[in-house]
């Protein structure tokens, strides 16, 4: 078992991927020669040649387009958006196309095409490097909507999502990318998409998030049983879209209180969702009214402002007691 | 160390065969036998007669909003013609007489404006794609699945349709980019019925010609006569030959006109002038073809009267199995969004059917 | 104080926008020449010329990024997309530019631009004609998002929308552009952005809706009244972003009770923000669970299909029943 | 009845002035009296030491990664000067130079790249756009301006900036498309640096030259040597000319090389040849400049270093008052977005201010 930052992890999947399916092509802006600006694409081209690891010029649009012209020829092109802010230039062939082929045809086309992108802040880089729209996509039909959070689960969760017949939106957390190492399996591993993971039990109050702000929210948690005596339970909910209620269910019903965190903004984000499936699910279990602990409903602030802005475990811990005092 | 004119270094031409009264250029006549003259005949007719009845249709109540295609026969057939059942073809949303070639059920076609997602059910074995509604939007779909082709070592073809409005789309010119610099097995057709609803061709883009837009991609560019059912196949044919060689993408503009409104929803008188449907009337490419076919000896009034009532009998065949598929389930629409159907959505589907109990309607039109 | 209907109403509005001030413009495909796919700029080519009524090229992109270039130059363009499916070829300009360079700029450039788009279903359209994505552009921060729902209140809110000095998106309801028609004052009305409108006063439940929903909604409300004797306010909320939270709260407080109903897909849409709204403002007066009456999270069906997909009064009362039944 | 060659009715061109080796092509010498020349020069040099010094700055972390622009300072400076301060110039993300002629402080260049939106606040009375850092999304706004202007009865100029990668967006053609169409004041400039980060000129198009994309939108285009500043200042001079005369758009296309990495983040090892880099710094348009002058009698060494002296003054006020202004209150973001702040968002940033206190943070960065 290599212990492997999420960088390695995911290029050890796009390998995977590559390797055990002849269909399989990546493309994107720099994705070959250049490894990838984050170098998630390294050795692959030297590895499989100029027809499965594709450089394409500069155009998000035509990257998807094409994509699913690929994959209406039975291909399953895994395309790179070289940041998530420049997805939007994409948005009409992802909604329009992409996640709706296969309904659109009864199911004659299938559209096995993964879209990864690196999303969120925290490595001071410029203007629409460092936002979280997974709302968009989750709130798009026809999309899987994936976050991964650790190197393990980022390689787990590419490769399945390579594997899966649907379209998949697949959100990296750049500020994690290098942040720390994880053992990962030789062997190839997936986990499944749709799926939410407890990864911290607890009989208290449960903390819900996902992708680079799991790492703000364990911190939380650990500070919370530390000095407070609290038993926190903590999901990662790894697919955003379809939400896995069940697990947010029978946590929340356990625990009657709950606080969900993410970086994108709050309006219509995916902790209104969370907020609004518990009140279905479990309304007479609840204790407290559930806290939203989120980006603020402005455009991300240039870097300079990005660490006084970024939700962290001091916000989490606060939102936390304020629902166990209820 | 210069001033000097830049040369741009790629074919583009202009082609016409048949002129408006029938009359051939023996020198370009690229000598079809007969009966791929009379099937272009045939198949140019039925396009005419299917869409004749779908106005019908529409106006009986038996469709939706239907988009007509009087005028642009001759594009639709003579460019299909080209094509083998390998190579895909990628729809607009104007070609029904393309689908018709291509092997489409005419209920399916029907289903389309019907309002049926059966109308986008591409039947198997056939390599085609549904209408495309954002315009534009299916072109980088002809560049990928060519590239696909490229990748997997195929000796086929992709032959999308455009308009002329759909050419100041960004999807355009970001599918010719990205053909050109794979070298893509592709055909990018582009029916310039001088019309983008009210838009006309003139306002759509400052280029004389839609065809020369090939420059900016390094590929070739072509302009035919739209109404000329000899040079687009020709144009076609040369075009398909070469991209199946290993030669490249090719832009071709058909130079036509739509004689008839927008869609059904549409009214034409608000922003052209009568006169200059009048003058396009003349220049419709199943009169000067009708013609060339009758100055042939190919072509007589019993023929044609035997021709078109086989025609009739089919579309109206087509018709009678539109009519008895019109019961749908709604509750399908989660079926076919996902392989697996996510547990949220079948909750999402018991409600759905829940209130439809309620409700009393469990299928219908 | 002419009867009109929404078409109408909306012109009116477009005729005092352009009247009142020279730097309004109008552009988008069809507008002039056609007076618009459903004539809402019915005469304003013949009456302003072709500098203020523009037919543009058919590129919904550069219509929104060629407005936003008009707005930096002082101008204050009035934008129609065809239909709000095809927005999402200008959503890099209405995410990239149009809702950001205010804040880009800190002040130095407002975007004084309105969006109009049709939305929603019901006209037996084709596919991409009948979607509601309003929580596209409520996730984005920057933009107000506008749906009216009324003759009325559509000329009043486009006419605010257009003096305001913010981005709007300008949903209008195509079921209801020539359903009914409704007195509108001779004299200029606005209504202002960010408000909520309590429609009907009641005591036991709140229905919360906007758009062409609000005919199901209030159907339903005078159908609990009569059938069962409920008493039922009705909140319009004609602004869905930014949310008049105030207004909820004062009703939810009140009835303790409520369901959401909108067109759009259910997952973070403007149902689950109007939900965790509540959650956050008057948890302690709840009695029952809020529910959501949504279109489901699938693609909206072809128009075969589409009456029975679309919400309507039975499954907005028998969701109120439920709630009341808690 | 025909099948003929079209040719493309519109000017397009290639111009060189000045050889790599500073000697000028009389014929063509557009005689620019001393001042002008030596303003050029010193401004030039400016770009290129300021640049040095922001790339020493984000080495030594006072600020972020940085998009170098060494090699590209003609095609910078040569633009601008031809532009009044009533003209509009849309920068893209690598033009430090013309901000710098257009007046913007060193320090709120700067401030762009640490990370502050005060870097994007652009002066009073300056009619320029901030840095557009999705590429090519800043030409539609060229057209709108322009657009505006014409609207407006102006007899101004709006000027972009783009890079040779970025043509490939949907936005390039699209802005280009209505410039075209409403024969806007527009000029577009393509700096081609020859890459994309890593992706090659001439894998972005299978077009021989960009300049020839012009034809497509039926406008003028010419390419200049985009490292001869006094063909880069004759071909925007007669582009901006055309423009303010009611001539319509131009696109101009000028050939240089990005001598250095994309940004400091990037490693331009990985996929090119030194040797190639080797090759275009001889043809660096200050080396060719700076020979000129002295050639001249314009330059020699001494007042080369006192203008060398002067300029790093002014950059190192530049950097003094960037580092004096480096404390930003973050509770600012929820300030500019609207004009009226919310009741919404009102609430978010008292929660915001009281996370902030709770945390310890009030300013800093
Ligand atoms: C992206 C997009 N924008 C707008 C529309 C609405 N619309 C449908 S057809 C049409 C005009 C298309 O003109 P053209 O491309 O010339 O094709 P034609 O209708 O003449 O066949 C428009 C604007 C659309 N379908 N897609
Ligand atoms: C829409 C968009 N996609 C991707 C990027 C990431 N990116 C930044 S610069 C760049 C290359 C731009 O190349 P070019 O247009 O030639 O400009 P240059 O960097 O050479 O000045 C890319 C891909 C971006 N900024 N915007
Ligand atoms: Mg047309
Ligand atoms: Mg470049």
């Amino acid at each position: 078992m290599p212990s492997l930052n999420m960088v390695k992890a995911l290029n050890l999947a796009l390998n995977e991927g590559l390797r055990e399916d002849e269909d399989v092509v990546i493309m994107g802006e720099d994705v070959g020669q250049d490894e990838g600006v984050f170098r998630v694409t390294e050795n692959l081209l030297k590895k499989y040649g100029r027809d499965r690891v594709i450089d394409t010029p500069l155009a998000e649009g035509a990257i998807v387009g094409t994509a699913v012209g690929m994959a209406l020829y039975g291909m399953k092109p895994v395309c790179e958006m070289q940041f998530s802010g420049f997805a939007y230039q994409a948005y009409h062939q992802i909604e329009g196309h992409m996640s709706r082929y296969r309904n659109r045809t009864r199911g004659r086309y299938n559209m096995p095409i993964v879209v990864r992108m690196p999303f969120g802040g925290g490595i001071r880089a410029i203007e629409h490097h460092s936002e979280s729209r997974e709302a968009l996509y989750a709130h798009n039909p026809g999309l899987k909507m994936v976050v991964c959070s650790t190197p393990r689960n980022a390689r787990a969760l590419l490769l399945e999502s390579i594997r899966h017949p649907d379209p998949v939106i697949f959100f990296e957390p750049k500020a994690v990318y290098r942040a720390f190492k994880e053992e990962v399996p030789d062997e190839p591993e997936t986990m499944p998409i749709g799926k939410a993971q407890v990864v911290r039990e607890g009989s208290d109050i449960t903390l819900i998030s996902y992708g680079a702000m799991m790492r703000p929210t364990l911190e939380a948690a650990a500070d919370l049983t530390d000095d407070d005596g609290v038993s926190v339970e903590v999901l990662d909910l790894l697919t955003v879209s379809p939400l896995d209620t069940e697990t947010l269910t029978k946590s929340v019903a356990k625990t009657g209180r709950a606080v969900v965190i993410h970086e994108g903004p709050r309006t219509c984000g995916v902790g209104a969702e969370v907020v609004a499936r518990i009140v279905e699910t479990c309304f007479y279990h609840l204790e407290a009214p559930v806290r939203r602990i989120t980006g603020y409903d402005v455009h991300f602030p240039y870097f300079a402002r990005e660490q006084a802005f970024l939700p962290g475990a001091d916000r989490i811990t606060h939102a936390a007691r304020e629902t166990l005092a209820c | 160390m210069a001033r000097k004119k830049i040369t741009v270094d790629h074919k583009l031409e202009y082609l016409a065969i048949l002129d408006e009264h029938g009359k051939i250029d023996d020198g370009l006549d690229p000598k079809l036998d007969d009966n791929t003259l009379l099937e272009m005949h045939r198949l140019m007719l039925t396009t005419r007669l299917l869409d004749d009845r779908l106005l019908a249709m529409q106006r009986q109540g038996k469709i939706g909003t239907y988009a007509p295609i009087r005028g642009q026969e001759a594009v639709q057939i003579a460019t299909a013609m080209t094509l083998t059942p390998d190579d895909w073809m990628l729809q607009s949303f104007r070609e029904p007489g393309v689908c018709y070639y291509r092997g489409w059920p005419i209920h399916t076609i029907m289903q389309f404006w019907g309002g049926y997602e059966e109308g986008c059910t591409v039947p198997e074995g056939i390599n085609d794609t549904p209408i495309c509604v954002p315009v534009a939007s299916q072109f980088p779909h002809v560049t990928g699945v060519a590239w696909a082709m490229k990748i997997k070592g195929k000796e086929t073809v992709a032959l999308g349709y455009i308009g002329d409005g759909a050419t100041s789309e960004g999807d355009f010119h970001e599918a010719l980019t990205f053909a050109g610099v794979y070298d893509v097995p592709a055909v990018f057709v582009i029916v310039n019925n001088q019309w983008a609803i009210s838009h006309p061709r003139e306002m759509q883009t400052r280029a004389a010609t839609l065809a020369q837009k090939a420059g900016g991609y390094g590929i070739d560019g072509i302009q035919v006569d739209g109404n000329d059912p000899l040079a687009i196949y020709v144009a076609t044919t040369e075009a398909v030959a070469k991209a199946r060689a290993g030669g490249g993408p090719t832009l071709i503009e058909a130079v036509t006109y739509r004689l008839i409104m927008h869609t059904t929803a549409d009214d034409p008188k608000k922003y052209r002038d009568e006169a200059d449907v009048k003058v396009w009337e003349k220049r419709d490419p199943l009169i000067r073809f009708d013609q060339y076919l009758r100055d042939k000896g190919l072509l007589d009034d019993e023929r044609d009267a035997a021709m078109r009532d086989e025609i009739k009998k089919i579309i109206k065949e087509g018709v009678t199995q539109y009519e008895a598929n019109r019961d749908v389930d709604p509750r399908d629409c989660f079926k076919y969004l996902y392989e697996d159907v996510p547990e949220e959505l079948k909750q999402q589907a018991a409600e759905f059917d829940a209130a439809l109990q309620r409700e009393g309607v469990t299928i219908g039109h």
